[in-house]
């Protein structure tokens, strides 16, 4: 899927046509073997979430296609908030949308009957099994997202990426994989939805957060590499850190809201809050007690 | 039908047997050593209620030196201590000990619990705050009350500028109160999410319940920054250091940054509780249950988040870059949605059910008006060029006073006199309290809506002083007539209240008709709260024939009576399943000296003695170890024995 | 009151309230990770203040004025003390949840002295910078570094205090196979105050080099 | 608004929709209004209809303005030409202030070490009364200023006024009025430009009789309140930095006489 990456910083633009209809074509593919898993998925037994799960799941690898498509490479290069932006996406708009198409089992199903016996034998050995046990220990989650996402946007690995693009589709590659990795954590119909994944989400966002702040308020350009030293690259840089601080940390609220309606309405279900009306007629109770009862 | 006699009948006979295990002592030696969270929040209310007398005072003083222009009812000095301590101590030692005093005592209560998770740590929470408060509001008698406003920018309140103890009072007074938030908040969470009542899922969490508990999280995020903060200017101030020294390297900004990312949540760390009692009065005398449960669930939830994100607009004229500004202004803006969500719940509830007027709903009626008013300016004020203009004027006091006073103090008295019966066993007057509300109403806006007029036309905040013929003295003169009607108010419900501690009548065990639990146990509580445990079937339990009839039904039942000792039941975080019963510790002298070891290291600071300071500290430090020492064994051994027989 | 409650139902009738280990989270575990999370939170303040004061008011120039770079070794001995006394911690705690009284001593004990040894070694730093190269009256630098690190040290004396009153405890036998949260509370408190001095470490040693 | 009475009909839900729409939809709405208006606002205040030619730099000291224009220094009035935009350079000598017009402008504060500034146009000549918005300690209240807004005629026989050297005196009070001011601890905190009066603490008093009010707007510039000032201006403006001066009656006569010939 990443095929389309390796026209990053290709100077001449006529080049970007190649790798364009690569990146296209790879996606499609994609999405192809995704909905046939789904559609055999579907035959096996009828459940209602993939009619939504699928409209996700393409919509994640559309924005991921959008994002990444050549002919972008070239202004997220030129642009400091442009870059910031994508990586909001890649990592707030496009992770959980493929987390929430949870490809894992379409994917398996999409394949020969004997390929699927061999991964689900590998699945099953022991290793493997406690590797993903420990994979959805949210604090490791969390903190290798954390981790991840910090690390790329310290100035030596930031530059790094800007100047070999061998770098950068890495960067991207592991930005998409926590991500995805991060808000399966979250969305997965195994996952129990509780209060914790907001603290999840969160925790998350803390980084961006963090480094939206540092950018904001930095009075000299951090990342001479993306935008030089003139008196334009302090304001693009205040631009970059605002965009991944206040419209990234809405996008993440607004995930977050959801996370606790969709919690409440999943208590709700277990246990029913129940609505019990106050004993009927203008209330007896509310008024003072008499001298009587006081006496009494 | 499970009848109000059949429960006291079969509380009767358990609450023999838990009697004599509750009991605490009573005198000097129980007032020292009490672990019982309704005296505690009693205390924390009457404590913090002192408080709002003095500081109140001190505004009236302060509008009697504002009334006329060039008047010399006190020093320019004494003025600035005035408005500092008002500011502090309102912010401070009143709104926040006040409904964590409502906490306290209500947290129990309302959960079906029989105890907060740590009693000790209440009691040590509670000695510490007053402990900070006394020293806080003392100060102004040794001339010696902090002077340099109650957000205290620096440079201004570095030694160099500001000398003598006042602002070491503050910096070292806040930390002593911020140790007692903290804990305070960690024990509010910790109680909610392990006490309680089986079958309370957090879908059947009373919203009260809820927003202390956002609240408290707030506090546990956002008090470090402050506390940091108030290290730092003590060690500038009294031991050279530099860090918002301009000369050395420090940065005077770092302070603002560092107190607004407080003090942006403790807006909201102040008037999210009082919301939650307003959410908590207005379905009783709706008659009905709350509209939109989840919605205001999840609107409070959202405000405790976005709080933390907007405290640039504290700082929006100090020359932040103009894009930054931009962002920041869209932010603040975001801010209020979530309270639309909460006050259109509470408007839903009142249209949708039978609205009966008694005196907690007036005052919550009072609050709707207000605080609507306090919304509408909150909202200018994420306008940056309004702030700009508006800023550090008495627009903004105005604005403050409508949300804080309006979304604080309208709740909180609504709350006393809704829960009152509960608190003391006595009722207050009703003509008495629509008096007070009265004349509060009108004393309020009499007093602070000119202050958005004289805002508007130019006058500065925290001015001692100001010169005649700038159009300001009228609405100066209504402003402080407005003062003293508004005092005469507040004194009525004070009278109101000491009346009928004296002769009230008593109070029923539900005199609304209340939804929550806690107008399942008498007025006031037994010590153990809940005879019997009850089995929580809806949000609305009171007014629920199923969770009624637990409290008959598990008369027998060990795991609902838990008369062995001590006990209380401990539940599941989400889902409120029995796990496992937990001892409470016995009442105990270690909290207070514990607290008193920090005091005097804090008094000992201050007053410049390092040595007796350490003392202080090494105090604190045995406290805990006596306080944490593991006891597991003896009741290990126990148990063995207990197993035997 | 016949006889204990608890027991009888927990022989009649095995509810979740009557299982002989406790389920779920106790309120001690509870209270510690919030005050942990507070504590952190303050950290995260002072190292937002110190790349403050690094970033925002200070040129390229760092650490400001005459001071030289902070010198790594004792840092890194200090790190490798405390990340590895996080070590026997876990073995004393797995120790006592089996019942074994003397892993559990012998954990905690070495805890204890590698965080005192920590403390030794960052007594003889402080002792090497105040007399030599500059105090916290120095400049900003100055006092955000004393007081990053000493706050820090300040955690880690109240954890060898705390460790003492484990190793007492467990010594005297207050703590057991069935009693032993104490262990897994106080050392959350440990572990966390490592995992602290790394970032510290990060921030005031490593990247002031950068 | 109608309360139901009557009948029990409440309702056991519902509500939910209203409050989504009410509560949260229709202020969303609004807010963005009011967003895109701000954003507007706020490009417009962002740059001086025309580019400013002329910059002042006011300095706060506690409690007064320090107002330097490129050729000379005075305090606590700024001069501006009607119909054109000056740009104001803000900084501090002490403690953070803030400058504020109310008519003329929205406030910026004065930080240590901070360089910020805002810009001034008056559309009509007058008088503007400015005061400091951040407290800044016991006189914060005594901290205003006044802008004054003269038609460009005006403000440059002004300019050229205030650039010349204080004017020597003509009568014989005046002269030993100078006498006492160059002899006395005035000169060592204030400077009278064309005299050995040097001192940097204080206001420059080089023009003061030009100037409308003494000690940063507390009193108007008369003879009277002038005497009371030297003598003890701390019963004026309690807490300002001025010890008081104990001189001899004829010498404190002789004192406000030159002084108000500084015009």
């Amino acid at each position: 899927m990443h095929g389309g990456l390796l026209a990053h910083g290709a100077a001449e633009p006529g080049s970007t046509l190649g790798p364009t209809v690569a990146l296209v074509g790879v996606a499609a593919a994609v999405v192809a073997v995704y909905l046939a898993g789904v559609a055999r998925l579907r035959d096996a037994s009828p459940c209602s979430s993939w009619s939504w799960r699928r409209y996700a799941f393409v919509a994640g690898v559309a924005v991921l296609v959008a994002v990444l498509l050549p002919p972008v490479e070239p202004v997220v290069e030129d642009s400091f908030p442009a870059h910031m932006t994508q990586h909001v996406v890649l990592l707030l708009v496009a992770a959980p949308l493929l987390a929430l198409g949870a490809p894992g089992l379409p994917f398996l199903l999409a394949l020969p009957r004997r390929w699927r016996h061999r991964v689900a034998v590998v699945r099953a050995a022991g290793p493997v099994r406690r590797g993903r046990a420990l994979a959805t220990v949210p604090v490791l989650v969390v903190a290798v997202h954390a981790a991840v996402v910090s690390a790329w946007h310290l100035p030596v690995l930031y530059d790094a990426a800007l100047t070999s693009t061998a770098v950068h589709v890495t960067e991207h590659a592991a930005f998409l994989a926590v991500g995805w990795w991060f808000w399966s954590l979250v969305t997965l119909p195994t996952a129990q939805l509780d209060g914790r994944a907001v603290l999840y989400v969160v925790a998350s966002g803390l980084p961006m957060n963090l480094l939206g702040a540092v950018l904001t308020f930095a009075p000299r350009p951090l990342y001479p590499a993306q935008t030089g030293t003139g008196p334009d690259a302090l304001t693009e840089q205040q631009l970059a850190g605002l965009l991944m601080w206040v419209p990234a940390g809405v996008v993440s609220l607004v995930l977050c809201a959801v996370l606790v309606l969709l919690w409440l309405r999943r208590l709700e279900r277990e246990s029913p809050a129940g609505v019990p009306l106050p004993p009927p007629g203008v209330p007896a109770e509310i008024r003072v007690a008499t001298r009587e009862e006081v006496q009494r | 039908m499970t009848t109000l006699e059949e429960r006291k009948a079969a509380e009767a006979a358990v609450g023999e047997q838990l009697e004599p295990i509750w009991e605490e002592s009573g005198g000097l030696r129980g007032w020292f050593t009490t672990v019982d969270h309704k005296k505690i929040g009693r205390r924390y209310m009457v404590t913090a209620g002192l408080f709002f007398t003095v500081a109140g005072l001190e505004a009236v003083v302060m509008r009697t030196q504002l009334a006329r222009a060039q008047l010399d009812v006190v020093s320019p000095d004494l003025y600035n201590q005035l408005f500092t301590l008002h500011g502090t101590t309102m912010i401070f030692f009143f709104a926040t000990p006040m409904l964590f005093g409502f906490g306290n005592y209500l947290f129990p209560l309302m959960l079906g619990a029989r105890d907060m998770a740590f009693p000790r740590l209440n009691a040590f929470g509670y000695w510490a705050f007053a402990s900070a408060g006394l020293l806080m509001t003392s100060s102004l008698l040794f001339g010696a009350a902090p002077n340099g406003g109650w957000f205290a920018y620096v440079p201004l309140n570095e030694e160099q500028y500001l000398p003598g103890a006042g602002m070491d009072v503050y910096s070292l007074g806040l930390l002593l109160l911020g140790i007692s938030t903290t804990v305070g908040g960690i024990n509010f969470i910790v109680t909610a999410l392990t006490m309680r009542a089986p079958g309370m899922s957090l879908n059947r969490v009373p919203v009260f319940v809820w927003a202390l508990v956002v609240t408290s999280f707030m506090v546990v995020f956002a008090l470090p920054p402050l506390n940091v903060a108030n290290l730092m200017l003590f060690l500038d101030r009294r031991y050279g250091f530099h860090f918002f020294d301009p000369s050395a390297g420090g940065d005077p900004i770092l302070w603002q940054h560092l107190f607004w990312l407080f003090g942006h949540p403790d807006v909201y760390i102040i008037v999210l509780p009082a919301l939650g009692i307003v959410s908590a009065i207005v379905p009783t005398f709706s008659r009905r249950p709350i509209a939109a449960y989840p919605l205001i669930v999840l609107a409070t939830i959202g405000t405790g988040v976005i709080s933390f994100g907007v405290w640039v607009h504290h700082m929006f004229a100090t020359g932040l870059p103009q894009l930054s500004l931009s962002f920041f202004s869209a932010a603040s803006l975001i801010v209020t949605i979530p309270s639309g969500i909460q006050y259109f719940s509470w408007l839903m509830t009142i249209v949708l059910g039978r609205l009966v007027v008694r005196t907690p709903m007036l005052w919550i009626l009072g609050f709707l008006v207000v605080f609507v008013a306090g919304g509408v300016t909150g909202v200018m004020f994420a306008v940056v060029p309004f702030d700009q203009q508006t800023t550090d004027s008495y627009f903004i006091v105005a604005h403050f006073h409508y949300v804080l006073f309006g979304g604080a103090v309208f709740p909180i008295v609504a709350g006393i006199y809704y829960w009152f019966g509960k608190f003391t066993g006595r009722m207050l007057s009703e003509k008495l309290g629509r008096w007070s509300f009265w004349l509060v109403f009108v004393g309020f806006n009499a007093t602070f809506f000119p202050m958005h007029v004289v805002g508007l036309l130019g006058m500065p905040r925290r001015n001692y002083t100001y010169q005649s013929g700038l159009g300001w003295d009228g609405l100066n003169l209504v402003e402080t007539i407005g003062a003293y009607v508004l005092t005469v108010g507040l004194a009525l419900t004070l009278f109101n209240i000491a009346r009928a501690l004296r002769s009230g009548p008593a109070a029923p065990e539900n005199p609304w008709g209340g939804d929550t639990l806690e107008w399942a146990t008498a007025s006031p509580p037994q010590d153990y709260n809940f005879p019997v445990v009850p089995t929580v079937h809806s949000l609305h339990p009171m007014w629920d024939e199923k969770t009624l009839a637990t409290m008959v039904r598990d008369e027998d039942d060990p795991e609902r009576t838990l008369t062995d000792g001590k006990q209380a039941l401990r539940t599941s975080d989400l889902d409120g399943v029995p796990e496992h019963v937990v001892e409470l510790p016995e009442e105990t002298v270690v909290p207070l000296v514990t607290a008193g070891g920090l005091f005097v290291a804090t008094l000992a600071l201050v007053l410049g003695a390092p040595v007796v300071a350490a003392s202080g500290g090494l105090l604190t430090v045995v406290g805990l170890v006596v306080w944490h020492w593991p006891r597991a064994a003896r009741q290990e051994a126990q148990e063995a024995q207990e197993a035997q027989a | 009151m016949s006889a204990p409650a608890t027991v009888t139902s927990a022989a009649t009738r095995p509810r979740a309230v009557a299982r002989e280990v406790p389920a779920g989270r106790r309120p001690g575990w509870w209270g510690m990770v919030l005050t942990l999370v507070t504590d952190v939170a303050a950290f995260a303040a002072l190292l937002a203040a110190y790349f403050y004061v690094r970033f925002v008011t200070t040129g390229a120039d760092w650490p400001p004025g005459d001071i030289a770079d902070p010198k790594l070794l004792k840092a890194w001995i200090m790190t490798a003390l405390l990340v590895t006394s996080s070590a026997p911690l876990v073995f004393a705690d797995l120790g006592i949840k089996k019942g074994r009284r003397g892993r559990l001593l012998v954990g905690v004990g070495l805890t204890l002295l590698l965080g005192a040894a920590f403390l030794y070694v960052q007594y003889s730093e402080y002792t090497e910078k105040l007399t030599t190269e500059f105090t916290p009256q120095t400049n900003a630098y100055g006092s955000l570094f004393f007081v990053i690190t000493g706050f820090h040290g300040l955690h880690v004396v109240l954890g060898v205090l705390t460790m003492l009153v484990v190793f007492v405890a467990g010594a005297t036998g207050r703590i057991t196979r069935k009693h032993h949260a104490v262990v897994r509370i106080a050392g959350l408190y440990w572990h966390t105050v490592g995992a602290v001095w790394v970032f510290i470490f990060a921030s005031l040693y490593l990247a002031a080099q950068l | 608004l109608v309360l139901r009475r009557g009948p029990d009909v409440r309702p056991r839900r519902g509500g939910e929709r209203v409050v989504l729409i009410a509560g949260a939809v229709v202020p969303t709405l609004i807010l963005i209004g009011t967003y895109v208006a701000t954003l507007g606002v706020m490009g417009a205040n962002r740059e001086p209809p025309q580019p400013a030619e002329l910059t002042v730099e006011v300095v706060g000291h506690d409690w007064w303005w320090e107002v330097r224009y490129p050729d000379f220094l005075t305090a606590n009035e700024i001069h501006i030409p009607v119909g054109r935009a000056v740009h104001v350079q803000l900084r501090t000598a002490d403690v953070v202030h803030s400058f504020w017009v109310p008519s003329l402008t929205s406030k910026r504060d004065l930080i240590p070490n901070q360089d910020n500034d805002l810009w001034l146009l008056a559309d009509e000549a007058g008088e503007y009364r400015g005061q400091c918005a951040e407290f800044c300690g016991a006189q914060h209240a005594g901290m205003a200023f006044l802008v004054v807004a003269q038609p460009a005629a005006e403000f440059d026989a002004w300019l050229a006024d205030q650039a010349a050297p204080a004017r020597t005196p003509t009568d014989a009070v005046a002269a030993r009025g100078q006498q006492v001011f160059e002899s006395a601890s005035c000169a060592s905190c204030h400077t009278i430009r064309g005299t050995t009066a040097d001192g940097v603490v204080g206001p420059n008093l080089t023009h003061f009789g030009s100037r409308q009010y003494l000690g940063a707007g507390a009193a108007p510039n008369d003879p009277g309140w002038l005497g009371g000032w030297i003598a003890n201006s701390q019963t004026v403006k309690p807490g300002n930095l001025m010890p008081p001066q104990p001189l001899a009656p004829e010498d404190l006569t002789a004192l406000i006489a030159y002084l108000e010939t500084l015009e």
